[in-house]
């Protein structure tokens, strides 16, 4: 049993790692619908400018994953200005292609000797781990401090899209983009501002991805965005607590079959359920499906 | 209403017509040196390419279902056609003539059995649940060789009998174009689109979308399950990471590249973009060849910015185009699909 | 690229190097070339009346490259022989591709078996200048439970890499065999991070030691996460842990099995290293050593052919007998493998290794 | 107060308008009327900045806005209430119309306005929270106009408002088109109703394939034999004779 | 035998009924409006007849049959054909595709001859190009065959909305608002072409409308829908001067012709 438990603990943790990521994609296809598969990247990115920051910089850990969300915001605002915005009347999956050429461009670019060297570095952790014991199950610093990060961004992410102004003027804008300029809303500095924030997002979990799994690279982006994205689905996609249900699952599947099934499987297992939820709610387990009014 | 000849025997002839042209071409330039066996090799998995992506041209270009999975069929037409040359073929062409049928027979079959409960799911969640169950394949052929130790599992599978050359592989390019465009242009390709831009008001206009759906996607993956098959025995060298998401991905970008519904330009852009990936290596020589990654994201992103409709936008050569009655339709035909949001 | 461009007439031999310049193993690829070309310099590009021309390329570490990279070589450049691909991964598909269009192929540290041999059938035109996985682990195995006197041991593998699916079953054999206990035997993937679940498992279990036969970078992250789930275990690997890139912080005190040591007394490896840092500035590593070795024996073999009828020089490499080769004398078994002995090496944090022993077939 | 001159739009290569010039003054009503596809909603949509034009220019109270972003236009105070509605689905009913009130900043005022627009249209305020995506056409069709009101603007531009509502409504949706202009908002309207758009407008304009063809006073063009005929039709005296 | 014939049908959408109670028999060839204000359900009425959603009770047979639970394409295929009030159309597809779609259950081919273009196919195509043109024609829209539907002026895909709705070769067909944004020289068009079509292709139609012209031009018979309930029943003449239907539908200022 307490071995159980300290498998779920394990799973967790790679749930809320899944969610950190999870959070951002989420958020960004709620606004404007788009796959943005160079968001992995983006938190590879983020991943290693905070390694430089805390480790080769010498900034204290909050300082560096600020400088890093901050570069990343400018980042996401940049990508999307060049690369998503003048597909703004051209069909989705368009825009999808370009973010895929955006994602290649970012592994292949920061792989390139002069930029982050297409090798991995071990990051030295600016703090040590430490251990508690919980009534029989061990729990760490890291994870503890991954899932109040996620917490406290779910929170704000919530207040922000449902309680504020510019929350709502996300939303219109995530149906219509000319009946949202036709209220006022500057359309184009909304979406830059969700890619700013879904970007600085995929940079916090990037510095915290790093110093869990303290090993990083150019390609690191590709499977937890992956991942990362498929529980937004699982969970319901747009639906910001849907990407942290979502994430919780695949942490928890992919743990679990490792565990006690086999580790080569834990992929299999983890999409064959997204497949069956999505059979029973083919809008994920939050999603809504909205009759069609016809 | 005067006397109509609708069928497309002359579009058909001009199209045989090029095939042999080009066929000539190439073994001209084969035998004249020009064309070496390096190119040639490149030519044919250039045309396998095409193959496979006409497959998903069909399954969304046409029939609009977003498929992020269509290497998982190219990859179980590849494995089931490989191990039957491998175990029973030894590279006689009897039996590389049935590996075919086979490769694509596993996939279509799969694809029938996947599909019917899928297909019910809407634009990115069909996506991501077909991406999903290409993972799931290639965990599949991953740990393969638990049960059946000669598919190699994820070390992959060596030692395929190379029978495949390029006048064969040229012929099924060939006769899939023929098989996909006749497909389009008849009431069944019709009510695919119809479904594409509307499935609800297909259905209420007594459209069987199931039916019409899992009909195309089992067409479309039967075609990439073709496109394994030849592949299998092009290659020596079979792995499941050929057949992973990201080559799903690059059959999506032909696609969408050529421009969604558009025949001529999932061919062109399937050729195109082998060239262009081997041409790199070949242009940027080793000392450059670090770039190629990023020349390749970059050439991506730049097209789709240029034709953000894809480089032909729904557009059509002759030879693709609908049977004509004569006279002629009103309108332009022929110009129709695709350029819409 | 080849130095000068050859003039015409002049007759050439094109030598293409299969490397991992990149990805996740890129240190292994880079030592290659550099033995490689430090080889082919020191023989002045030339071998009998032949210029040699080297034309090198990049598999990633990925079989699927290798296999498009060797194709280009042998249909596009028409390379006569292959030196590398530096590993298993890459150099079972590529040793397909080299065997089937009669180029001469020499393996410098791929040490699985199945590089040369396939289902029972020898790759004629295959060889390798490193010894093979069976007696690599078995090695490690011998060591584990005379040396270490590990009693149970826990073995974690990369299924998607015949390498490391060798050692862990020659090493699971051995282990057993000689008494000890394997108390649990997981694979996991190429792109697999998170070890948590398993390594949870396996610290229950507390085993005396940890056989990891995986290349540095994966070793390196979970040998972490092994240590932070309480693992006390020794861990034990093979020649994929040694390079600058391994976290040497968590593997200290690690063994594993090696081909060569930079610090090894005899005169052959003395002078070898001398060369290397003078033309480099670093210590060689056994990439280094193996590549240079390979090439030499394959100048070596050109030299003696003085042909370039691959048929000729694959017979006259079947038939080397006692090559004063760097990393040890080399003489081909009927399976195109020398024999040769196995270093052990112990990590230290100060990125530098203890010298163990050496174990002679 | 506005004014038109010249405007020229192109969809790809398709011209849709040839160069239309019109103005409206403080205090009007203008219709614009004209046959499917005249290019009505393609002026309207130039004005309030969805679409650039490729020549001519855009006066609103002497400021030149022709190639004013949309949402800045919205903060000068002209709104559109565009044709199909364009109501926000996933949003409640509440919200769309908070949405209206987009560029205000006043808290009290807005609820002002909002207590207005429940006023003027009860079942809004029955509706209050549901989402505006399953409503009926009507309610879609009265959400918009609402949403219009909620920005309190100078000139309001109303692109059909009547289609498809139930005649009660229509004329309900002409009366509060009324009132809105007495309470002293310009009002920019086109209609296919043209029978009703007349008899409440002060001027008109007739619009065929991207020209002006007529203009006047909207009661002479309500006596104008083409006008009768080919906008007005049979129908139309049935129902309003 | 009615052609349609409707009892008790109620529909909830969560706690919203939308309908109740309602019941409804069409006899062969008639024209029938179904009117009344916004949201009171007409639409909603279609919906349920041709299977979009299911019912939350009543029953509803077509030719004598029971048609409920059956999927929407399987009802049309007994011969209900409707348009829609927001225009549906394939839009990137031509507006011969439009119509041509539609005949995809009687092509008199099979999926080999598709493939491989045999002279069955060929047969059944022209058959098909015959029959779509004339509805074309019919519809005055068949020197627009080519063009894509999207780019259709307003009108023509409404009017292309009811060509692609009788290539189903219907016996009832539900015409929901067809007038809505012509202006009324258009409408008063669209009647004669409504009573063309009924004349011509022999059919039962039930029309949603709110231009009062086209209403009490076209139909034989009347419903009077509000909050979901028949509030009236009748010829035109009666229902336009009922006092509850000049309350909640018509208002004061529709004036008797
Ligand atoms: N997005 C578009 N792309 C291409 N052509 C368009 C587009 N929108 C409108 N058009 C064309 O421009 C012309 C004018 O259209 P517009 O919508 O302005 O007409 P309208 O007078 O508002 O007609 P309606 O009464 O149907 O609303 C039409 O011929 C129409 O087909
Ligand atoms: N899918 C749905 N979900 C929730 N409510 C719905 C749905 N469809 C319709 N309704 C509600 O049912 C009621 C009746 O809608 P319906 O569309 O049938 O009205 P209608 O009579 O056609 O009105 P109109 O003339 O405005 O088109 C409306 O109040 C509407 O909000
Ligand atoms: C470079 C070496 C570590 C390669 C390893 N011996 C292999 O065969 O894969
Ligand atoms: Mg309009
Ligand atoms: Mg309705």
């Amino acid at each position: 049993m307490e071995h159980f438990l300290d498998q779920v603990i394990n799973g967790l943790q790679l749930g809320f790692m899944y969610a950190l990521i999870a959070l951002g994609y989420t958020m960004v296809y709620g606004i404007i619908k788009l796959i943005n598969f160079a968001h992995g990247d983006v938190f590879m990115v983020g991943a290693f400018i905070g390694y430089f920051g805390f480790a080769q910089w010498g900034l204290p850990l909050p300082l560096a994953v600020i400088t890093a969300m901050a570069a990343c915001a400018v980042l996401g605002m940049i990508i999307e200005k060049i690369a998503y915005r003048p597909l703004r009347y051209a069909p989705t999956i368009s825009i999808l292609i370009s973010a895929l050429g955006v994602s290649l461009f970012l592994e292949y670019f920061c792989s390139l000797r002069f930029v982050f060297g297409p090798n991995y570095r071990v990051v030295q952790r600016p703090f040590e781990e430490v251990h508690w014991s919980l009534g029989g199950v061990t729990v760490t610093n890291i994870q503890v401090m991954v899932a109040a990060v996620v917490i406290v961004m779910l929170l704000m992410l919530q207040y922000l899209i449902y309680r504020t102004k510019i929350g709502m003027a996300m939303r219109t804008v995530s149906y219509d983009h000319d009946a949202a300029r036709l209220m006022g809303v500057n359309v184009d500095s909304v979406i830059s501002i969700t890619f700013a924030i879904g970007s600085a997002l995929a940079a916090a979990g990037g510095v915290l991805y790093a110093i869990a799994y303290p090993q990083i690279q150019p390609f690191m982006g590709i499977m937890p965005g992956l991942k990362a994205f498929t529980a937004a689905v699982l969970g319901g996609i747009g639906i910001i607590p849907g990407a942290v249900l979502g994430a919780l699952i695949m942490g928890q599947v992919e743990t679990l079959t490792a565990a006690f099934l086999s580790s080569q499987l834990r992929d299999a297992i983890a999409f064959a359920v997204l497949i069956i939820v999505l059979m029973v709610r083919p809008a994920g387990i939050l999603g809504k499906t909205n009759p069609e009014k016809v | 209403m005067g006397k109509r000849a609708l069928n497309n025997s002359r579009q058909t002839a001009a199209l045989l017509l090029l095939a042999a042209a080009i066929y000539t071409a190439v073994k001209i330039l084969a035998l004249s040196g020009l064309l070496t066996p390096y190119w040639l090799l490149v030519l044919d998995q250039a045309l396998i390419t095409t193959i496979g992506a006409l497959g998903l041209c069909i399954i969304y270009g046409f029939a609009g279902q977003f498929s992020l999975g269509h290497a998982a069929f190219y990859g179980l037409g590849a494995y089931t056609a490989g191990t039957i040359s491998k175990l029973l073929g030894h590279g006689s062409l009897a039996w590389f003539i049935a590996a075919l049928p086979a490769g694509m027979l596993a996939a279509a079959l799969v694809a029938f059995l996947i599909g019917l409960p899928i297909l019910r799911l809407r634009s990115d969640y069909l996506g991501i649940a077909t991406l999903g169950f290409g993972i799931i394949v290639k965990v599949g052929m991953d740990n393969s060789n638990k049960l059946f130790p000669v598919l190699g599992g994820a070390t992959g599978m060596a030692g395929l009998p190379q029978v495949a050359t390029f006048d064969f592989i040229f012929l099924f390019a060939v006769i899939s174009v023929l098989l996909v465009r006749n497909f389009i242009h008849s009431s069944y390709g019709r009510s695919c689109k119809a479904i594409r831009d509307d499935e609800i008001a297909a259905d209420i206009m007594g459209i069987d979308t199931t039916r019409s759906k899992v009909l195309a996607f089992v067409f479309g993956c039967a075609l990439a399950g073709l496109a394994g098959a030849l592949y299998a025995h092009r290659y020596p060298f079979i792995h499941p990471s050929s057949f992973d998401f990201l080559k799903s991905f690059d059959f999506l970008l032909i696609v969408v590249l050529g421009g969604l519904g558009s025949m001529t330009g999932t061919v062109i852009t399937a050729i195109g973009w082998v060239f262009l990936l081997e041409g790199l290596r070949f242009v940027l020589g080793q000392q450059f060849i670090e770039f190629r990654g990023v020349i390749y994201a970059l050439i991506l992103v730049i097209t789709i910015l240029s034709r953000p409709q894809g480089i032909f936008g729904g557009k059509e050569l002759g030879i693709f185009t609908p049977p004509r009655a004569r006279p002629a339709v009103p309108g332009k035909e022929g110009e129709h699909a695709g350029s819409g949001n | 690229g080849g130095k000068e461009p050859a003039k015409s007439g002049e007759k050439v031999i094109k030598v293409g190097l299969v490397a991992p310049l990149t990805g996740d193993v890129q240190s292994f690829g880079e030592y290659t070339k550099n033995g490689f070309l430090l080889a082919l310099e020191e023989a002045g590009y030339k071998a009998g009346d032949y210029k040699i021309e080297p034309v090198i390329v990049d598999d990633r570490n990925d079989a699927n490259e290798g296999a498009n990279v060797a194709t280009k070589l042998v249909s596009q450049d028409k390379v006569k022989a292959i030196i590398g691909p530096v590993t298993t991964r890459s150099a079972i598909p590529v040793s397909d591709i080299a065997n089937s269009n009669k180029v001469v192929m020499i393996a410098s540290t791929a040490t699985n078996e199945k590089v040369t041999v396939a289902d029972g059938k020898r790759k004629e035109y295959v060889f390798r200048a490193c010894f093979i996985d069976p007696f690599q682990g078995t090695i490690g195995a011998k060591f584990a439970l005379d040396t270490l006197k590990a009693k149970t041991a826990a073995v974690l593998y990369d299924q998607t890499n015949d390498y490391t699916i060798g050692l862990a079953n020659y090493f699971k054999d051995n282990f057993t065999k000689g008494g000890g206990e394997i108390v649990a035997f997981e694979a996991y993937s190429k792109d697999d991070k998170d070890f948590s679940a398993v390594l949870t498992n396996i610290a229950r279990k507390n085993p005396d030691l940890l056989y990891l036969p995986d290349y540095h970078q994966k070793v390196s992250i979970i040998g972490k996460q092994a240590r932070e789930k309480g693992i006390k275990a020794i861990f034990l690997g093979g020649d994929g842990w040694d390079s600058p890139d391994l976290d040497f912080a968590t593997m200290s005190g690690g063994y594993f099995t090696n081909h060569f040591s930079a610090d090894d007394p005899r005169p052959e490896v003395k002078s070898f290293v001398e060369k290397y840092k003078a033309k480099y500035n670093t210590t060689p590593e056994f990439c280094a050593a193996l590549s240079y070795d390979a090439t030499k024996l394959l100048l070596n073999a050109i030299a003696k052919a003085n042909s370039d009828d691959t048929t000729k020089i694959k017979d006259i490499l079947k038939d080397t007998k006692d090559f004063p080769a760097v990393s040890g004398k080399i003489s081909f078994d009927k399976d195109g493998n020398p024999t040769k002995a196995i270093t052990i090496l112990q990590v230290r944090e100060d990125k530098k290794y203890n010298y163990v022993t050496t174990v002679n077939p | 107060m506005l004014s038109v001159t010249n405007l020229q739009v192109f969809y790809g290569t398709i011209q849709a308008l040839h160069g239309i010039s019109f103005e409206v003054r403080e205090g009007e009503i203008v219709t614009l009327i004209g046959a499917n596809g005249a290019g009505k909603s393609t002026t309207l949509r130039t004005i309030s900045g969805l679409i650039r034009p490729k020549e001519g220019k855009i006066e609103f109270n002497g400021q030149d806005i022709t190639r004013m972003p949309a949402h800045k236009i919205v903060q000068m105070g002209i709104a559109h209430v565009p044709e199909g509605r364009k109501i926000f689905p996933n949003l409640t009913v509440r919200e769309n119309l908070l949405m209206g009130a987009y560029t205000r900043a006043d808290k009290a005022e807005i609820a002002a306005s909002l207590e207005n627009v429940f006023a003027r249209f009860p079942r809004l305020k029955e509706r209050e929270k549901q989402v505006a995506g399953t409503l009926s056409g009507g309610e879609q069709q009265m959400l918009a106009m609402g949403r219009g009101l909620m920005c309190k603007p100078k000139l309001l531009i109303l692109d059909e408002p009547s289609m498809g509502l139930s005649p009660i409504l229509v004329e309900e949706i002409f009366n509060i088109i009324r009132e809105i202009n007495r309470g002293g908002t310009t009002v920019l309207l086109v209609e296919q109703n043209a029978f009703m758009a007349l008899q409440i407008a002060s001027r008109a304009y007739v619009l065929e394939t991207g020209r002006i063809m007529i203009s006047g006073p909207a009661y002479e063009l309500q006596a104008d034999p083409q006008v009768r005929s080919a906008y007005l039709g049979s129908i139309g005296k049935a129902d309003k004779a | 035998m009615p052609v349609l014939e409707i009892k008790g049908l109620s529909k909830n959408f969560g706690g919203l009924r939308a309908l109740s109670n309602f019941s409804l028999t069409l006899a062969e060839n008639e024209i029938v409006g179904l009117i009344g204000p916004n949201g009171a359900g007409k639409t909603t009425v279609f919906n349920l007849i041709t299977g979009v959603f299911p019912v939350s009770s009543g029953s509803i047979e077509f030719m004598g049959k029971n048609i409920l639970g059956m999927k929407p394409f399987k009802i049309n295929r007994l011969g209900i054909a409707r348009t829609f009030q927001n225009i549906r159309l394939f839009k990137q597809c031509s507006v011969l595709d439009n119509v041509r779609a539609v005949f995809h259950s009687r092509t008199g081919y099979g999926l080999l001859d598709a493939f491989l273009h045999t002279p069955r196919y060929s047969a059944g195509e022209e058959q098909i190009y015959a029959k779509s043109m004339e509805l074309l024609e019919t519809m005055n829209l068949a020197d627009r065959a080519g063009m894509t539907a999207a780019s259709l002026p307003y009108g023509d895909q409404r009017r292309l909305e009811i060509a692609r709705a009788l290539a189903g070769e219907p016996r009832l067909l539900l015409l929901d608002e067809p007038a809505a944004g012509m202006n009324p020289a258009e409408a008063s068009a669209l009647v004669d072409l409504i009573r063309f079509i009924r004349d011509r292709f022999k059919l039962t139609i039930l029309l949603i409308e709110h231009q009062m012209g086209v209403v009490m031009n076209v139909c034989e018979r009347l419903v009077v829908l509000d909050f979901g309930e028949v509030i009236a029943t009748g010829l035109p003449e009666e229902v336009r001067t009922n006092q509850k239907v000049l309350e909640a539908y018509l208002g004061k200022g529709v004036t008797v012709a």
